[in-house]
């Protein structure tokens, strides 16, 4: 579904992913954790196209993701390839980037209606039916400040999933929130993940909710993977010493594991 | 010198003729500003970069210099290649101009105010450039101007006088002459500023009407 | 009509009436500033009353006319003033109306934690202004400062309504003694944006020093 | 007593406006024509060493004298009843019929005030506050066309530029600016006819009457000695017509 | 050392407090949950003079906190009597609220120079002491930004006892740091709190930490105390139907009590 294949992504002279390799399985559910700074943000963000790349491939859904072939050559991809590309991916962010000027149905309804020209009365239909589904229907003509964080996020992801994306990033969906609307959102997203067969990268700190939610742990360190594998195994059993200090204080702060 | 109210009565129909003419020539400044500011904005973001930085330039320029010699200019000296605009017209394309320079930096401050969350969610949902700036950037960008572009707006009430330099008979032109005509000074300039007190008193609260309506909903 | 030296000189003996009103204009409108836009945050109400009526006073009625009264009017109460003096009043008194709505504006623009960390550790109202939040003011104040500068230099040209030998009234006695409208204009244009630009750089040096070591705050 | 005081201080400060040939700067900023020139010399004789002069507009003029920026007027402004009113007029020093400056030829045939109010496209320039503007007005000009010029050189570009028709001011200050413009296409009409011949003064405060009394008697003085003659009449000036008039005829009284 | 009694406080037409009455005794550590909007940073900033009250006593070493006595009358507190009051107090927030344009040492030297009269020697000497206890006396010449966010709260913690006050007041000083971060300061407090007999009111969601630290737990929920007792009654076995379902929500989120 998602092939990276030796890609590296610097800052000026600051390498922040350095020839990171991995795939990722049709409908595979991953959690990438890692220390701050540890680049996992960037990733999703390279998949979203939020950010370009140094070198390297992707290859989504069969398709290069940064290249295509013009005249049987390799050429940087071009906006409407990149616009191609995108309809794949949804993203959802850690400060949830709604549009504050417009209504929640509205927020959900804008990109269907504009990217795939469905019809206004069908994508409202399907707009409903997804906030039925994360629990806010009653919402549907409040503004986004009028909703509590966590009600925010929620609309959040029914404005991804309206685009039917067969991929889904969540970038610490839930670290913005008062820790009591935390749990609403996790919900949603392990429904989510028990009922679709999308394929979700999730970045966060939440190691209790990785666990359950994940098939499998990426952990991230300086750009590179220093370990994976199934969640049991990285959180009862870690093998590299990193991993092993990185869960201890994570656990010390007071964190469920 | 005393304050002579018959007076005051006398010229006052003159002065307020003036007034007219002032305000006209603020309003179509402010429309010429308000576009040709859009105008600079648009350039100074193009991705020819001698383009850009040209226009960057040429703001400054026009920026770093005193209007009323900018006036001159444009009516005294551009006829020798040609260009021979009636008084009102240069007046309003020099003050125009000038203040354009000004909007296109409350228009790139607008647009700069948008966060940066919001362009990213409008790529993740895969709207295309256009249809970011159309349904996402501007409808944010441009309520929190609308407070600034209004004092603008104040502050070329206040700058008609230099057009007297060119001939136009404003507000302050006429308070000239009248005292001119009457040898009486302090009645025609004292209200002239009462005028420009009254107005900019009047645009005071008709800015906090527009901050209170517009410069919060930006968040 | 040959003479251009001449000319020259008088042009930029004007630019020295115009440089000294602008140092002058700039200095007295920093002082008023801080008085007012102080005054402005005063917890006294009158205070606040006086900078208020001082601020839309200035910013209310229009250049001209502030300087028509400095000049003409204030005689007849007594006070005359040197047309140099009536001038950078007038432009100070103007551009530090605006000026003061700065300081407000930076001040209040310190984040309401840094007060409340002042009550915690129990400073002082005056010790909370002076070591806390006017420092952290000031860099906020300096780039619009820097424009009000510049709006200060471009408002000495009006000064000729009160016959100071500036640069536009110079180069106007130049057009009268020889015809030439382009060549006097086209010269003081050019000699302003350079004392624009030399304005500019020297607020900008002002700031990074002022800012130095402060980087990463905001 | 003013006079006193000016003794004291070694100097005079008067107003001019830059008008060759009523009143002039020169490229090195030193101020001459007709009229401070002749005020400088009377000062000379009354004690008063030198004379420190502003240039000014002509509607700052007044006011600048009745708020004490200067102790007298001497740019050439126009003895005129009303303006006697508010100012107190030496003897007449510079006299001079209204003129007209046109385009070569003088297309529309303009001979006077009237001519122009008569034709409903003429636009005239004339100084604002000044005789000119007044006349126009009284001959049944609008306002409209009337078009307040700011200074000469402003209302001779105005007309090379077809801004405007006809440029208004007296005969010496219009010849004075064809002579610098050099313009074939301009010519000068002159006497207006129906306007009056005009004659300046120096203009003091009301209340110095006898700063003004003593002026007169020694501009009197240098007007039989042949010495006012000496100094106008280089500038184009009559001296006969300034001494053939007296205040009282030109302020009305 | 502490007595509040029959506090209200509103903001407009809102009772965020209503009629709350407390005491807390010398050297007690206090801990203050409840869910948000509860009133529980509400109550800190009284505490501190930050908030004015709008009825009711509060009572401190002895001293009336907002109230004096005038020529036998009791009269609202003047600045002058809140100023006095001020210095039992010290309060670390949730954002440090460091002074950004001062050195760590200026920045905990500051008010003891100028509100105490402290030689600037002295001063520096006991900086210097404060910040080998919270481990960073090499940060000394360092400017706030340029430290890490635990960093940074430790900074504050020395700051608020530069001024050596009798009560400190910590409100969510760990919500705003990364969970890795989050250790560090914690191991402060807990060694603060064992080796001072300082009063501490704590308000915090970490319930782990709560539990450690407080002698006693306080439960708010509308401004009122639903509950109260030592931790191990609040924590294992809470009465209130109320502090129940919030326990129970938080430990869903992933944090361990
Ligand atoms: N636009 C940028 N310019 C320069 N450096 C950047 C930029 N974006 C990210 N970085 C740097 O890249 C590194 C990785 O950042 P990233 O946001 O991917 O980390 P992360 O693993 O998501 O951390 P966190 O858990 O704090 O969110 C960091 O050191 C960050 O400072
Ligand atoms: N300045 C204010 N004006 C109006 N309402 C306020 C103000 N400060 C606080 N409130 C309200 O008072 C209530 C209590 O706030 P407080 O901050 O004390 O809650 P809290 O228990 O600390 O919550 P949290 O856990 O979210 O920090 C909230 O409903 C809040 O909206
Ligand atoms: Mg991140
Ligand atoms: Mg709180």
């Amino acid at each position: 579904m998602i092939r990276i294949d030796n890609l590296v992504k610097s800052f000026g002279t600051f390498k922040v992913l350095d020839g990171l390799s991995f795939d990722v399985m049709p409908g595979e559910k991953l959690a990438l954790i890692g220390p701050s700074g540890s680049g996992k943000t960037t990733i999703l963000r390279i998949l979203m196209t939020l950010e370009s790349i140094s070198d390297g491939h992707i290859e989504i859904c069969g398709d290069q993701l940064y290249h295509m072939q013009r005249n049987g050559r390799e050429v940087p991809a071009d906006e409407a390839h990149l616009h191609k590309m995108r309809s794949h991916i949804g993203m959802v962010f850690q400060h949830f980037n709604l549009f504050p000027h417009k209504s929640v149905l509205e927020n959900i309804t804008l990109a269907p209606i504009l990217t795939k020209g469905t019809p206004r009365a069908k994508a409202e239909a399907r707009a409903m039916e997804l906030l039925e589904m994360v629990g806010l229907a009653d919402k549907a003509d409040a503004r986004p400040a009028q909703l509590s964080g966590g009600q925010k996020q929620r609309v959040a992801i029914a404005r991804a999933l309206a685009l039917q994306p067969r991929i889904m990033l969540f970038d610490e969906v839930t670290s913005a929130l008062d820790p009591e609307l935390v749990e609403e959102v996790l919900l949603v997203m392990k429904r989510l993940a028990a009922e679709t067969d999308m394929t979700m990268l999730l970045v966060t700190h939440e190691m209790g909710f990785a666990h359950e939610f994940a098939d499998r742990v990426l952990f991230f360190d300086k750009g590179r993977i220093v370990e994976q594998g199934p969640p049991e195994q990285i959180f009862s059993n870690p093998r590299e010493e990193r991993t092993q200090s990185f869960l201890r204080k994570i656990i010390a702060a007071g964190h469920r594991v | 010198m005393e304050w002579d109210w018959a007076f005051v009565w006398q010229i006052m129909p003159t002065l307020l003729a003036g007034l007219k003419l002032t305000l006209l020539v603020t309003l179509l400044a402010a429309v010429v500003a308000a576009v040709l500011g859009l105008a600079l904005a648009i350039l100074r973001r193009s991705g020819n970069r001698a383009v850009a930085r040209g226009t960057a330039a040429l703001s400054e320029f026009i920026r770093g210099t005193p209007l009323l010699v900018q006036l001159y200019f444009i009516f005294y000296v551009l006829p020798d290649i040609g260009i021979r605009l009636p008084a009102l017209l240069a007046g309003v394309i020099g003050m125009g101009l000038h203040y354009a320079t000004y909007t296109a930096e409350v228009y790139r401050a607008g647009i700069e105010n948008v966060p940066r969350g919001q362009w990213e969610a409008a790529r993740a949902t895969n709207l295309t450039m256009r249809q970011t700036w159309v349904h996402v950037i501007v409808p944010q960008a441009v309520p929190p101007m609308i407070p600034v572009l209004a004092n603008y707006l104040i502050a070329m009430f206040k700058e008609t006088p230099l057009l007297s330099a060119i001939t136009v008979l404003e507000l302050m032109n006429q308070a000239k002459s009248v005292a001119n005509t009457y040898y009486r000074y302090i009645e025609p300039m004292t209200l002239v500023g009462v005028f420009f007190l009254a107005m900019s008193l009047v645009s005071v609260v008709f800015l906090r009407v527009l901050e209170a309506r517009f410069g919060r909903m930006a968040k | 009509m040959g003479d251009w030296g001449g000319y020259l000189s008088l042009i930029l003996q004007g630019a020295l009436v115009t440089a000294k009103l602008t140092v002058m204009g700039c200095a007295l409108a920093l002082v008023v500033a801080f008085i007012a836009g102080l005054g402005r945050v005063s917890r006294f109400a009158a205070i606040r009353w006086l900078a208020t009526a001082y601020i839309e006073f200035f910013r209310g009625t229009s250049i001209f006319v502030q300087l028509f009264w400095v000049y003409f009017v204030l005689p007849f109460a007594g006070v005359t003033l040197e047309p140099i003096q009536a001038g950078i009043m007038a432009l100070g008194l103007n551009v530090g109306a605006y000026a003061a709505e700065v300081v407000r504006g930076a001040i209040l623009s310190v984040p309401r934690d840094q007060y409340e960390a002042c009550i915690a550790v129990n400073l002082t109202r005056f010790q909370r202004m002076r070591h806390v939040i006017f420092p952290q003011a000031l860099p906020l104040m300096l780039p619009t400062f820097g424009n009000n500068a510049i709006e200060l230099l471009k408002g000495t040209a009006v000064v000729s309504l009160i016959s100071l030998h500036d640069m536009t009234f110079q180069a106007q006695v130049v057009r009268a003694q020889t015809g030439s409208t382009l060549i006097p204009f086209a010269t003081i244009l050019v000699l302003y944006f350079l004392m624009a630009l030399a304005l500019s750089r020297a607020i900008r040096m002002i700031e990074t020093r002022i800012t130095r070591g402060l980087d990463g705050v905001r | 007593d003013t006079l006193e005081d000016l003794k004291g201080q070694g100097f005079a400060r008067i107003a001019i406006a830059n008008e060759p040939p009523y009143t002039a700067v020169a490229a090195d900023g030193t101020v001459s024509g007709a009229a401070p020139d002749v005020a400088r010399e009377v000062f000379k004789r009354l004690g008063v060493g030198d004379v420190v002069a502003s240039i000014s507009e002509y509607g700052a003029m007044i006011p600048g004298l009745q708020a004490k920026r200067f102790d007298a007027i001497t740019a050439g402004l126009f003895m005129k009843p009303e303006r006697c009113a508010a100012v107190a007029y030496s003897e007449p020093v510079l006299c001079d019929a209204e003129a007209f400056l046109l385009p070569a030829g003088n297309p529309k045939g303009f001979k006077s005030f009237a001519d122009i109010a008569a034709d409903p496209e003429a636009k005239i320039g004339a100084p604002g506050g000044g005789t000119e503007e007044k006349l126009a007005l009284d001959a049944g000009v609008p306002r409209e066309r009337v078009i307040v010029v700011p200074d000469g050189q402003s209302g001779l570009k105005m007309l090379q530029d077809g801004r405007i028709d006809v440029y208004s001011l007296p005969v010496l200050s219009i010849s004075d600016l064809m002579k610098k413009a050099e313009d074939p296409n301009l010519e000068m009409f002159a006497p207006v006819e129906g306007a009056p011949v005009y004659c300046d003064g120096a203009a003091f405060r009301k209340q110095d009457t006898a700063l003004r009394d003593a002026f007169d008697v020694e501009l009197a003085k240098m007007k039989e000695s042949g010495e006012f003659a000496k100094i106008v009449e280089p500038y184009g000036f009559s001296a006969a017509a300034a001494m053939s008039t007296s205040r009282a005829k030109l302020c009305g009284e």
